[in-house]
């Protein structure tokens, strides 16, 4: 067993920007001729079953780890085990409390979700009332992401008021029903802001069914459902970050670091905006998936 | 002389029932007072008022003459009021010890059980019945007539005052019947005072003091036992005469044979067993508790698989696998445990009857036709005198005999061409009894053969034109029926524990 | 006392309605609580649109409610009904997607694979006496898996097939009546509601049902071929799952591979709240959709009142409890 | 037979064992099955340290397994054992690093959390009749909301409390037989079996668990103040549940507000697998504890093979019909 194996071990499988992280992984495996693996729990409350995957890619030998940490501080019992075993370790999409990870590939959600925010408040020319459906109410993503968005409001747009924050667990359908217990509950709403595809799909079809008119969207991610709905021009625009990016410096950094080579210890790989009018230039479409 | 235990006026209603109606009742000490009744006539309904199961509607109760209300099973055990259900109460998954002293576990500190004292004290109590026993088998692996002993061991062990005994003999046999009188007469010579419901008649000459006879609801009468004819009981509880028909026997030798079994065999309970049985012949099985009868007609019935043994019906062998098979073969069972494998109790009569033959009630489209599912279901209950407020009573509501009666109702639905009846009549009425001979007996007129298990040796002798006798799993012998065969007979060749297999010669 | 009671057919609809009304009226009490409830709390809350939004929401659960009453009333579970709509959903996407076929072999497809699976649990229950808990378990992650494995876990679009939202989100009563604009998802709900309480109240098929789940040991001794019925019967509530993967695929117009895990739960709730006993032997079509119509009143009302969301929970929960509490009381008072 | 056969006990520890391993020895068999099979699938399986990660990754659901055997024994069901285990562990972390109380409070405050909430659903269940499907499906929204309003929807850490991260990473085997470093959580996942095993075949409760799943209405009619017990029953249950909260909280160094559903069903798998009956009246706490290793093996052993995650989903979910069904062979040619 020559072959040089690096699991990556991530926050789920199931989700579409989990699968362009592994694409991304995938593809950079290829080119640097190692094996990877990709495993994640079903949601992102399952921490101690990340835990039990990691020890269970320990088991196997491997030449390198990356890890999307779902609880930054559980994992580092493991992490510790395998830096005192000479494994290094790559973070990625949200960072390790830790000086273990040689380096973190991520996307700065806080900043992401802020520049929603500004977007937001562009559409709704800085005044009006507006909604938050985020997917989850304690995982790192979910906070920042909606925290990002809430804080910049709060910070720059006074005028602009967040009546509702709910939570749809991600799942298209409950945030579809969540979208329009909001949209009832605030019959002159301006604004909605999902925090992920599944969040973002279920404000768009919450619109679609009430058919409500007068709400702006935006999302977060990509997907067929979200483009589509831009190129509708039902959903005003979203903030993608750059999962195959992500994937793929992980790996790539993954073998740097095994070969001992200095890395710095944050690889940002950036996120867009992108709406109507610049959904199909080249640099936006190289990181949307659906 | 005072009484233990003294009913007045007692009212009781169930939905559509006036199931008592100012009945009255009194048990001294020492006494074993029989209450008699036909199906549905309130028994079981007035002795679970006294064991506190059951709140009255209306009169009074006095124990040791004070005015008492017990409000559970738990007040009536403090005033020494034990009872036996009719229908088993236990915890299957549990040793016999381990339900007789449920709730009085002996035990150590720290709620530790003491279960060697438990094992202990619970021999103590079946040697006292004299019944062999391992106190650690499990309930789940008992016939139901042993259940039924430890039933009854648990009531005793609560050193009841007043005992009532709800159709404790209904599942045993002539030896073990004989055990627990041993075990009244014991009880009435300490002072106890005894309820005894029976629909053996004979029992209650052998046993009672005094009978109590109860009619649909209403108080009758009590009698002295010794010097009331059983007639005049049996005229009192239904209310008119029954004559006891002596049995014609037909010659059925010249009729084709409808069910052949050759060599059937199971593990220990069924060895070697064959036998036939023509059309318009009634063969009747008798044995000893366990001797196998159950599970022969399990086999044929395909309830159970069989390790070997061929069964022909009409002279066609059919492999029999499973009870559909059975039936549509036009083989029908009628299971010695009604309450668990013959009727769905939470269901209503009209659903029962029609359970093994819904196809008539049935358009092709699957869509059921209550219409005639009603009018049949009521035809039965008429036929059979179900005593029930309506054909869509849930049978669970129904009297034990009454229930009896449905699974009766739901075979001759089915017009099967071979019926196998295990202990048809457990819990019937004297009256009704005599119709589901008459019944039987029309059954087999039509050209039906059937096969009838009893362990009522009187009922095998009365209603068999062949008896066929069990023994330990090997069918010992069959015998004509009819005034030749005596009781003697029959019990010689259940009791033939050795191995040789005898054929009485005859028949055939 | 119990819903099988049935009596001799005169006007078969509203009779099949009388079968379970007399002991759901019970249920229907809470949901009427609630409803007065919200109204008061939120003038928001009783608006035709939000009533609609409700029925909308109680689409997918209501139908998966009705599979699993019947796999309940026959004393089973069914813990496979949310992933097995999602795998439905996803052969749909396969046949209208990827194979391109006509809209009605999309149909066909979802509830023939709902009844091939369901007929696949039955078989296990029946023939390999599996306990139901364990065989829908195992269901339950083989289709997970499968949905993922079949889709490539990518969502399957159905942009490509005119008319496939139109399933749920149209509405044939509102171009009739557009004052009425009832969403064929909810129609939908209503017409598998009212068939499938005619065939567990009028037909066979229905009365093995209520029979296995009272006392199977004695059906199948009165010769009653009950593997073969129960087979049936799961594959019965395996079609109407299918069904469901219809309604759920045709609102998010796309199949979605990872969903499904959970809706079991809230679907058994709804059976339950609706007063059908998870012994077996006793329950109502009408119950299971009253269930379900709570649970989505209660989720709604909630949200609309924007309580914080784990707030939410804590009073979904308690709900839960005093209304199958003031179910068992009403019910001990009246027997 | 069954379990509850016990003899005059001589050596009582290999008694209790006994109690259960004589109809255990069948699901063993899959067990080892399964450790052969992915011994020879893959070198990596079969070393100590994969080992112990097995046993890491089973203490948990073990103990929440051996909870609910409790509760299945007696006819119920406990759906509220996963976000039960989050609020004892919050409620730990409360105790521990927002009040700053010595450790030893934190490991009470965690076993009496879990014992008033099995109480409140045994209450639920007992009391008001309510059936135990949905008394804790109601108690595992309630607690699950409830961790999330006590902590503030935020983990909470425990890095105050030196010691904690030892109950259950820590090794006190380890430190006197260094070549055998079983981590803590382990070790308390059998003493916890072997405590309940002893409770259930030794004592009066557990006498009283079998009886009521046996035949609960025989119970009462014996006198026996059944709804006492079964809330006893249900607090037992809970305060383990309470320890299995002190375990995931010490294995993560942090009470997770969000985690605990999904484990209720996996806890329950691993008792049917262990052959426990969810008609109750039957069942060990080896078994469950089998059962449970059985569950950890197959996960652990899927990912070590790098069998890709959707099918590893599949593959479980027809290990598990399998194990069953093997169990079931077993015990009809047995009988
Ligand atoms: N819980 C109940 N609800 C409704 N009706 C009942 C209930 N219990 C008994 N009955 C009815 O009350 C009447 C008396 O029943 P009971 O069981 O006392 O009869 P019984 O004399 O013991 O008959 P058997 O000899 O058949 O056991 C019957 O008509 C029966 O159907
Ligand atoms: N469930 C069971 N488990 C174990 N042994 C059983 C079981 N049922 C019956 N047996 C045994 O099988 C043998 C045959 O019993 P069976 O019930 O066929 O006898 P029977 O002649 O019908 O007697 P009965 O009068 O008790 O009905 C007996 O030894 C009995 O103890
Ligand atoms: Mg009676
Ligand atoms: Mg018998």
């Amino acid at each position: 067993q020559d072959e040089i194996y690096i699991p990556l071990i991530s926050k789920g499988f199931q989700h579409q920007f989990w699968q362009a992280v592994k694409a991304g992984a995938d593809q950079a495996a290829a080119e640097f001729g190692v094996r990877i693996t990709f495993e994640g729990p079903d949601n992102e409350t399952m921490v101690d079953r990340q835990i039990d995957m990691l020890a269970a890619a320990l088991a196997n030998n491997p030449a390198a780890i990356g890890f999307a940490a779902l609880d930054s501080q559980a994992a580092i019992p493991l992490l510790r085990q395998a830096a005192d075993a000479g494994i290094p370790i790559v973070a990625f999409d949200s960072g390790v409390d830790s000086d273990i990870p040689v380096a973190t590939a991520t996307t700065d959600n806080v900043a992401a979700a802020a520049l929603a925010a500004d977007k937001m408040a562009e559409f709704l020319g800085g005044q009006g009332s507006v909604a938050v459906v985020a997917h989850d109410q304690t995982s790192r993503t979910g906070i920042d992401r909606r925290d990002g968005f809430l804080n910049r409001m709060d910070s720059e747009y006074p005028d602009i008021k967040v009546v509702s924050v709910q939570y749809g667990a991600g799942d298209q359908l409950q945030s579809t029903e969540v979208a329009k217990a909001i949209l009832t509950a605030n019959p002159g709403l301006n604004g909605m802001f999902g925090t992920n595809e599944g969040s973002a799909i279920g404000i768009v079809n919450a619109v679609r069914e009430m058919a409500s008119e007068g709400v702006t969207i935006i999302g977060y991610d990509s997907g067929k459902a979200q483009t589509d709905a831009i190129r509708e021009g039902l959903m005003a625009g979203a903030i993608t970050q750059n999962p195959v990016g992500i994937g793929y410096e992980t790996v790539k950094a993954a073998i740097a670091a095994m070969n001992g080579e200095a890395l710095s210890t944050i690889i940002d790989t950036g996120f867009y905006y992108y709406d109507q009018s610049n959904i199909d230039n080249a640099e936006i479409q190289a990181v949307l998936y659906d | 002389m005072s009484y233990l235990v003294e009913m007045k006026g007692i009212e009781k209603r169930f939905p559509g029932v006036h199931a008592l109606k100012n009945v009255r009742f009194d048990l001294r000490p020492g006494e074993v007072h029989a209450l008699m009744g036909e199906n549905g006539a309130g028994k079981s309904t007035l002795m679970k008022i006294m064991s506190g199961i059951y709140a009255r509607d209306g009169g009074e109760m006095f124990v040791d003459g004070n005015p008492v209300t017990p409000d559970g099973p738990r007040a009536a055990q403090d005033l020494g009021i034990g009872i036996i259900h009719q229908e088993l109460s236990l915890m299957n998954d549990l040793t016999a010890a381990q339900n007789v002293l449920i709730g009085r576990e002996p035990r150590k500190r720290l709620g530790r059980l003491d279960e060697p004292e438990l094992n202990r004290q619970t021999a103590e109590i079946f040697a006292s019945l004299n019944l062999d026993m391992d106190p650690r088998t499990l309930v789940s692996t008992q016939t139901i007539a042993r259940q039924q002993l430890i039933e009854i061991a648990k009531a005793l062990s609560y050193n009841p005052r007043v005992l009532i005994m709800d159709e404790p003999t209904a599942a045993l046999n002539d030896a073990e019947i004989t055990e627990l009188f041993k075990v009244i007469e014991k009880l009435r010579s300490e002072g106890v005072g005894i309820v005894y419901i029976s629909h053996r008649m004979d029992e209650i000459k052998r046993i009672a003091n005094r009978v109590t006879i109860l009619r649909d609801g209403a108080y009758i009468e009590t009698v002295e036992a010794a010097d009331t004819p059983l007639s005049k009981i049996i005229q009192l509880m239904v209310g008119r005469e029954v004559t006891q028909k002596a049995p014609t026997i037909p010659d059925t030798s010249q009729s084709p044979v409808a069910l052949e079994v050759r060599n059937l065999s199971r593990g220990k309970e069924v060895r070697g067993v064959s036998f036939d049985v023509r059309k318009g012949e009634i063969l009747g099985f008798a044995g000893l508790m366990g001797a196998g009868r159950t599970e022969v007609a399990r086999i044929i019935f395909g309830a159970d698989p069989r390790d070997e043994g061929e069964i022909l019906v009409a002279g066609q062998p059919i492999d029999i696998r499973t009870p559909h098979a059975a039936v549509e073969a036009g083989i029908g069972y009628l299971s010695e445990d009604r309450k668990h494998f013959g009727l769905a109790v939470d269901m209503t009569v009209r659903a029962n009857v029609a359970m093994a033959h819904m196809e008539e009630f049935t358009n092709r489209a699957g869509v059921l036709n209550e219409a005639a599912m009603k009018e049949t279901a009521i035809g039965y209950i008429s036929q059979l005198g179900i005593r029930t407020p309506s054909d869509m009573q849930a049978v669970r509501l129904l009297s034990g005999g009454n229930q009896q009666k449905v699974v009766i109702a739901k075979w001759l639905l089915r017009d099967c061409d071979v019926l196998i009846f295990d202990e048809p009549t457990r819990g019937i009425d004297i009256g009704a009894k005599s119709e589901i001979y008459a019944l039987l007996e029309d059954l087999a007129a039509q050209g039906r053969a059937i096969i009838v298990i009893s362990s009522e040796l009187p009922e095998v002798m009365r209603l068999s034109h062949r008896i066929a006798v069990m023994c330990e799993g090997r069918l010992t012998g069959i015998l004509p029926g009819g005034e030749d065969t005596t009781q003697e007979q029959i019990m010689e060749l259940a009791t033939q524990r050795d191995s040789a297999l005898r054929v009485a010669e005859d028949v055939l | 006392m119990t819903t099988t009671t049935v009596d001799a057919p005169k006007s078969t609809l509203s009779r099949i309605i009388a079968a379970g009304t007399h002991q759901r009226v019970l249920a229907f009490a809470s949901l009427i609580v609630l409803l007065i409830g919200f109204s008061i709390a939120s003038p928001n809350f009783m608006q035709t649109s939000n009533m609609l939004a409700i029925l909308q929401a109680t689409s997918v659960n209501g139908v998966l409610a009705i599979a699993v009453t019947l796999v309940i009333i026959t004393g089973g579970i069914d813990l496979s009904v949310g992933t097995m709509m999602t795998f439905c959903a996803v052969i749909t996407g396969v046949v209208l997607t990827y194979a391109g076929m006509p809209l009605a072999f999309g149909v066909v497809a979802a509830v023939i694979t709902g009844a091939a699976c369901g007929a696949c649990s039955g078989t296990f229950v029946a023939k390999m006496a599996i306990p139901p808990f364990i065989a829908t378990l195992g269901m339950m992650l083989i289709l997970k898996g499968l949905s993922l494995v079949i889709s490539g876990t990518r969502p399957i679009y159905f942009n490509d097939t005119p008319g496939f939202s139109e399933i749920s989100r149209g509405s044939l009563i509102g171009d009739f009546i557009p004052s009425l604009p009832i969403p064929n998802g909810v129609l939908i709900l209503f017409i598998v509601a009212a068939v499938t309480a005619y065939i567990l109240n009028r037909t066979v098929l229905g009365r093995y049902c209520f029979a296995l789940g009272s006392n199977e040991e004695s059906v199948r001794l009165s010769g009653v071929n009950t593997d073969r019925w129960k087979i049936a019967i799961y594959a019965l509530a395996g079609s109407i799952v299918g069904i469901a993967g219809l309604l759920i695929a045709s609102r998010l117009n796309s199949a979605q591979p990872a969903l499904g895990l959970g809706y079991e739960l809230e679907a058994i709730a709804a059976v339950v709240i609706g007063g059908t006993s998870l012994s077996g032997g006793r329950g109502s079509i009408l119950g299971s959709l009253i269930g379900a119509l709570i649970m989505a009143v209660l989720t709604n009302g909630l949200r609309v009142l924007s309580v914080a969301q784990e707030w939410q929970t804590v009073v979904t929960g308690a709900i839960i409890i005093l209304a199958v509490y003031a179910d068992m009381m009403r019910r001990n008072k009246k027997s």
